[in-house]
């Protein structure tokens, strides 16, 4: 079997398992190419499989995840390496030769019934990074009830090595003796999809992310509002009150060079009025405050979707929000700059969300050994010819989709995803080997 | 032997509900296990002479788990399969039977909580009304 | 039907079996009609089962398969594969949920589970003795695709497409390619031209033989589905028959004696009935427009290669599919609205693009120097609350382009200010680089909102644009512009004739519309027929173009093999019924029936291609004549009756 | 057949924090647990018994939750705290 991995001969390389490399990875394979995919986590699905519900079409974003992931899963021209990490590439001839580790997660995953037995026994709790630090979760663990694969892993950084869990599996899938492999593959083109980081929300003090136990990021409130949610209900987190004062601080992280990031992030402004139509839904109690600079409702269906939530009572408040302080009983002052009156006012809410912009993922240049692939001026894998061949890098062979490149949302990841394959089809079959 | 409840003819769809029936199963939510499910394409595939069919038979209580809003197939889904429920009901009141033991609920692929809500409210609406 | 069938109750470890009893559940089932074999298995779906179950298959010549385990999302397949493997049909195969919808939802009840498994198995081997085995259809398909439009969208499909493979028909409308990207100067973010870029594309497009590029040209009719269309297309001619050489052309034109209001130029030059756009324009030979063309003659003095007489033909193509890329019309504003064709100094963005390629030293409109242009934002698009009109969308592309037209017309012109009269700015992602380098420069930004939209008044000879700014407390300013730009949004194809002859559905916003932007983006709810560009929807370049290289993806996919296959579980009519009606067809949301005429009776007939198997037909007709295979009477009802006991 | 587990321990040894972190979590678990053996409670009162902010009551609580160790119950009068109680059928 691990023979069989080594050395292996593949069209295309897709690095990335969220949405946009799943898109690519199905098309080159339905045009009947061999597809690796390799994916860091332990699942292909990205971030899009943890959003509640996606806009302007409030459709469940694990819908829409789940059957593209499946289907990827299950095709027959693609090979998924999930918690795998490109160590280097390097150009060998016309095509690539690229080191892949195989991380292990201690669980042999064709063993796995995915029972959560083990789960259960395990003493250990430590934050759980899918449910963005709300809750906890064990040392071996089924990451999220929607994984592909749905199989355990085990943390062995935060494992107390107590071996409950190998006495309890009924199929004997725990290998406390696994270790990372190597493998080598040989390819003709690589397609980077390894999409971006959210901005951390502590790199803006002022507005006490980390300190205040009531403000949280959007994707902590996104997590909140999933039906497979870490409370049972929409908490704040101080004292578990439902909370009936929600503000929104837009452009946290974005359109701002005191954090060294002038760009708009795209998404926040419409993931902030759907989490709003959402709470509304949710807590028909509460008022739901957006502090924002300019709306960006630019795509299709979404300008509508922005004056629908106003018609729903989500309000908007033109203004930069300068500082948030703590009160006594955990509530939270936001100070502001209203911009249609002119004046600095402030208002207390009961919870703050961070609409937390997009950052470029600082791993791409890393996996390049020789020659590097070039970033652009905000380290953003730069496409040199944008509006010819949008997913073209400077290397021959190496091509980019979704937010690896520039932040994007959901629907524009996925068509710049079917762009890089149709690009490295046609590239492939130039290359004529 | 206690009474062991109303029985229960679930509905569900392919892609859309019975994946939050299964999730709920892997969450361990319980909820009656004289409920079984039947998984067509769409909820608005189902033919009212299935339900009459299965009241004939002796079920207490049919439930469409209906694809809603996220249907893949037709953005109508929602008052199609609506439309299938006001047909059925109508011959039910005809047959004598009551109306309220056909419901329908629109659920999503991770709706598995209110899954779960609908069949425990909705099977002890049966037991009360036998 | 299934009458040797052979059943296996999974414990799946111990996850079914310690809340279900697997052996209970095969007592209860081994003396069940058909079943001839009965087993519980420790993993059924571990390879050592697997060969289990493909040598009983063999040895006792099973003509159906339950297998009781987890849901089938996760091995449905699998197990098909399995059956596959053994000779036996993979439609024959059903598998049971004892997992996810037994042991794991009832772990509080393990009676109740066990009870539950039973029906479940029963209902499944009542299914399989229905069953039927099922093969994919497969129909042969063209790997050829027709492209509508020469815009950046059709012609970079075309080049990936013939590139990947496939034979392109690429027509055009206008008599030249590049559509509205040939009217744009220099593009945002770029040192390149909208004619250069195309330009740049057009030759990559030549040096392909496997693409035809027909101009003049518009489709008329459509037939056929999926993998074999046919289409009719009639191609107007162009009455020259090559390129001219420069000095003749230019005589010939100079000649013509009719003038008439240049299109190209958003009317605010004129043409003659013979022309060219611009020099480097491409196919490379200049057209006569008949329409103008007086047929005096003068040209023909000029340039030998010209023939008033060509005429009209009508092709026929035969191609597996179609990809849609018609581009978009700008919208242009109602007289009066902004002061747009009342007040002489008001244009469009449209236009000031334009004027801005035709002024090369210094800005002048109407023969008047231009110091100040005020920008009013959003017009045609977002309409709500005192704005009217019908398009609430916003246009996505016209905030970056007006900014970077100040941009521009800064670089280019000396001493020009700039004001923005503005609704908020999007300038998304990498296009806020452009709003703060105007910010920087000295451009003015003011913010209006849909109650109180701005007006444009003639004072004297002088242009005033007056607003109330959100930014200054809402206290009514008043500007005097020499030149008011219109910021015109993006409207549908006004003549969209090819909408009505592809049938593709359009959204409320009157642009093409997909079946779903997320999971089938450049997808239409005809098969074989995808959608790309702005036809769907506002878009810059960038959108267009990734769009539009994910659709040739697609087209690829469906046509380079050059067979499609079918999922076997569609619709069937039962002809002895069928009264035809016509309540199937409407309910269709795929167009997948047709009306037939069968041993003379009017009946409905499934267009096997276009059938999803969704069903949504079967419950609508009133004689019960139509079924989803897989999913017929006797095999939903076998089911009922086994749970039902 | 020997466990793995075994093998791992001869080379791997686990870190001071890992322990003390767990033994925290167990603190704070045993003290929700023993508040909420005299019926069911929200998180400030939990909280003011057992003197652990809220916050941490909180995350643990909601993570013995998610295991199905305590289960969501009322929410009170004046719709702002659920109150939660110890899972007897588990």
């Amino acid at each position: 079997m691990q023979e069989e991995n080594k050395n292996r001969e593949f069209d295309v390389l897709v690095i990335g398992g969220g949405i946009a490399g799943q898109e690519s990875s199905l098309n080159l394979a339905n045009m009947g190419l061999e597809v690796l995919l390799v994916e860091k986590d332990y699942s292909i699905g990205g971030k899009m499989i943890h959003l509640s519900k996606v806009f302007p079409t409030l459709d469940c974003s694990a819908c829409i995840a789940t059957p593209k992931i499946s289907e990827t899963a299950r095709h027959p021209n693609i090979t998924i390496f999930t918690y795998s990490e490109v160590k280097d590439i390097e150009k060998s001839g016309k095509k690539y030769i690229a080191r892949v580790i195989k991380k292990p997660r201690y669980v042999k995953e064709e063993l796995c019934s995915g029972c959560q037995e083990c789960e259960f026994v395990c003493p250990v709790y430590v934050p759980d990074q899918y449910q963005y630090d709300l809750v906890g979760r064990k040392a071996v663990y089924v990451p999220f009830s929607l994984a592909n694969p749905r199989v355990a892993a085990i943390d062995i950084d935060n494992c107390i090595l107590c071996g409950a869990c190998e006495k309890v599996c009924p199929t004997e899938a725990i290998d406390f003796t696994m270790e990372a492999e190597e493998i080598e593959i040989r390819f003709k083109a690589v397609i980077i999809a390894t999409g971006f980081n959210l901005f951390d929300a502590h790199n803006k003090p002022q507005y006490g992310f980390g300190k205040f136990k009531n403000v949280v990021h959007s994707m902590q409130m996104e997590r909140q509002l999933v039906p497979t949610r870490p409370f049972n209900a929409v908490l704040r987190p101080s004292d578990g009150k439902m909370p009936d004062n929600i503000a929104y601080v837009l452009c946290t992280g974005s359109r701002d060079k005191s954090v060294g990031n002038p760009l708009c992030s795209q998404v926040c402004c419409m993931y902030s009025i759907k989490q709003a139509q959402l709470l509304m839904g949710a807590l028909p109690l509460a008022d739901v405050t957006i502090y924002y600079i300019n709306i960006r409702a630019f795509g299709k269906g979404f300008c509508e979707f922005y004056q629908q939530s106003k018609t729903m009572g989500v309000e908007f408040v033109k203004g930069k929000v300068a500082q948030i302080t703590e009160t006594e009983n955990d509530n939270l002052i936001v100070r502001y700059e209203d911009i249609f009156e002119g004046k600095v006012k402030e208002a207390e809410h009961d919870l703050v969300v961070l609409a937390v912009g997009a950052l470029p993922n600082p791993d791409v240049p890393d996996m390049f050994k020789n020659e590097k692939v070039e970033l652009g001026e905000f380290k953003y894998v730069k496409q040199v010819d944008r509006f010819a061949c949008p997913a073209r890098t400077s290397m021959e062979g190496v091509f980019v989709s979704g937010t690896a490149a520039v932040p994007l949302d959901i629907p524009d990841s996925i068509l710049s995803a079917g762009a890089a394959s149709s690009e490295v089809n046609s590239y492939i079959k130039k290359l004529g080997i | 032997m206690t009474n062991p409840g109303p029985k229960i003819l679930v509905f569900s769809t392919e892609k859309i509900s019975d994946p939050a029936i299964d999730l709920a199963g892997l969450l361990k939510m319980h909820y009656q296990a004289r409920a079984y499910t039947i998984i067509v394409p769409c909820s608005s595939a189902i033919k009212p002479r299935w339900v009459m069919f299965a009241f004939e038979q002796g079920f207490d209580g049919v439930f469409i788990a209906a694809d809603g809003t996220d249907c893949p197939y037709d953005t109508a889904c929602t008052d199609k399969t609506a439309q299938i429920l006001t047909n059925t009901q109508k011959q039910m009141k005809e047959r004598g039977i009551d109306p309220a033991r056909l419901k329908m609920a629109a659920i999503c692929s991770v709706c598995s909580e209110p899954f779960v809500k609908y069949i425990k409210s909705f099977s002890e609406y049966l037991s009360q009304n036998n | 039907m299934s009458n040797k069938i052979g059943v296996y109750i999974c414990h799946c470890g111990n996850n079914i079996s310690e809340y279900v009893d697997v052996e209970r559940v095969r007592d209860s089932i081994e003396n069940e009609k058909g079943v001839h074999i009965a087993r519980t298995t420790m993993f059924a779906c571990a390879d050592s089962a697997q060969t289990e179950i493909i040598d009983d298959i063999k040895d006792n010549a099973l003509d159906g398969i339950v297998i009781a385990s987890c849901s089938p999302k996760l091995h449905l397949q699998t197990f098909r594969e399995v059956a596959k493997r053994a000779g036996l049909n993979p439609y024959n195969y059903v598998q049971v949920n004892i997992r996810e919808q037994g042991s794991w939802a009832h772990s509080d009840d393990p009676e109740g589970a066990t009870e539950k498994a039973i029906s479940l198995v029963k209902a499944g081997i009542g299914r399989t003795r229905f069953s039927k085995s099922l093969e994919h259809f497969t129909i042969s398909a063209k790997n050829s695709v027709l492209i509508i439009g020469a815009g950046i969208a059709g012609m970079r499909a075309a080049i990936e497409l013939a590139e990947m493979g496939t034979r392109v028909y690429l027509i055009e409308r206008e008599h030249f390619v590049g559509g509205r990207l040939s009217q744009w100067g220099v593009l945002c973010s770029l040192n390149e031209t909208g004619k250069e870029l195309i330009s740049r594309i057009y030759k990559r497009l030549k040096e392909l033989d496997n693409i035809t590029l027909f101009t003049g040209a518009e489709v008329i009719s459509k037939a056929g589905s999926s993998g074999n269309f046919e289409v009719e297309i009639k191609i107007t001619p162009r009455h020259v028959k090559t390129k001219c050489d420069p000095e003749g052309l230019q005589k010939a034109i100079d000649a013509c004696p009719v003038e008439v209001p240049d299109e190209f130029n958003f009317y605010l030059t004129n043409r003659k009935a013979i022309f060219k756009n611009f020099d480097s324009e491409f196919p490379e030979a200049p057209v006569i427009n008949m329409e103008n063309c007086n047929r005096c003659g003068e040209c023909l003095k000029y340039c030998d290669s010209i023939d008033l007489d060509q005429k009209t033909e009508i092709i026929k193509l035969e191609i597996g599919a179609i990809q849609v890329c018609t581009g978009f019309d700008p919208y242009e504003p109602k007289e009066g609205e902004f002061g747009y064709k009342t007040i002489d100094n008001v244009i469009t963005l449209q236009q000031l693009k334009r004027l801005v390629e035709l002024n090369e030293k210094q800005l002048f409109l109407n023969g008047k120097q231009i110091h100040n242009i005020a920008f009013i934002y959003c017009v045609g698009s977002r309409q709500f609350g005192k704005i009217n009109g019908n398009n609430q969308y916003c246009s996505r592309y016209c905030c970056t382009v007006a900014i970077h037209s100040s941009l521009i017309v800064g670089k280019k012109y000396n001493d020009i200010s700039c004001l923005h009269f503005t609704r908020g700015v999007r300038t998304y992602g990498k296009q806020e680089l452009i709003y703060d380098e105007a910010s920087q420069k000295g451009d003015i930004f003011f913010h209006f909102d849909e109650n109180s939209p701005p007006t444009v008044e003639k004072s004297g000879n002088k242009t005033i644009v007056k607003v109330n700014d959100v930014y200054t407390d809402q206290i009514e300013l008043g500007v005097e512009a020499d030149l008011v730009v219109l910021v015109s949004g993006m409207i549908p194809r006004k003549d969209n004739s090819v909408v009505a002859i592809l049938k593709t559905p359009v959204g409320r916003d009157g642009f093409l519309n997909e079946i779903h932007p997320k999971l089938r983006p450049v997808e239409t709810v005809i098969d074989g027929v995808f959608i790309s560009g702005a036809a769907q929807g506002p878009k810059n370049i960038e959108e267009t173009v990734n769009s539009t290289l994910s659709a040739a993806s697609k087209v690829n996919a469906l046509i380079c093999n050059e067979e499609i296959k079918l999922e076997p579980t569609i619709a069937t009519i039962n002809e002895e019924t069928c009264e035809w009606c016509g309540k199937c067809l409407e309910a269709c949301p795929f167009n997948a029936i047709s009306q037939i005429t069968h041993n003379g009776k009017k009946i409905a007939s499934i267009i096997e291609t276009n059938c999803k198997g969704c069903g949504i037909c079967t419950p609508v007709c009133p004689v019960d004549a139509i079924d989803i295979i897989g999913y017929t009477n006797v095999e939903i009802e076998s089911m009922i009756i086994e749970l039902a006991k | 057949m020997g466990k793995t587990i075994d093998i791992i321990k001869k080379t791997r040894t686990v870190p001071e924090e890992v322990k003390e972190k767990r033994k925290e979590f167990v603190r704070i678990k045993k003290l929700i647990i023993k508040s909420l053996k005299e019926g069911p409670k929200t998180i400030p009162q939990i909280a003011k018994e057992s003197s652990v902010p809220a916050v941490e009551i909180t995350y643990h609580l909601m993570t013995l939750r998610k295991y199905r160790e305590i289960i969501t119950g009322e929410l009170d009068d004046m719709d702002e705290y659920f109150s939660y109680e110890l899972n007897n059928t588990k």
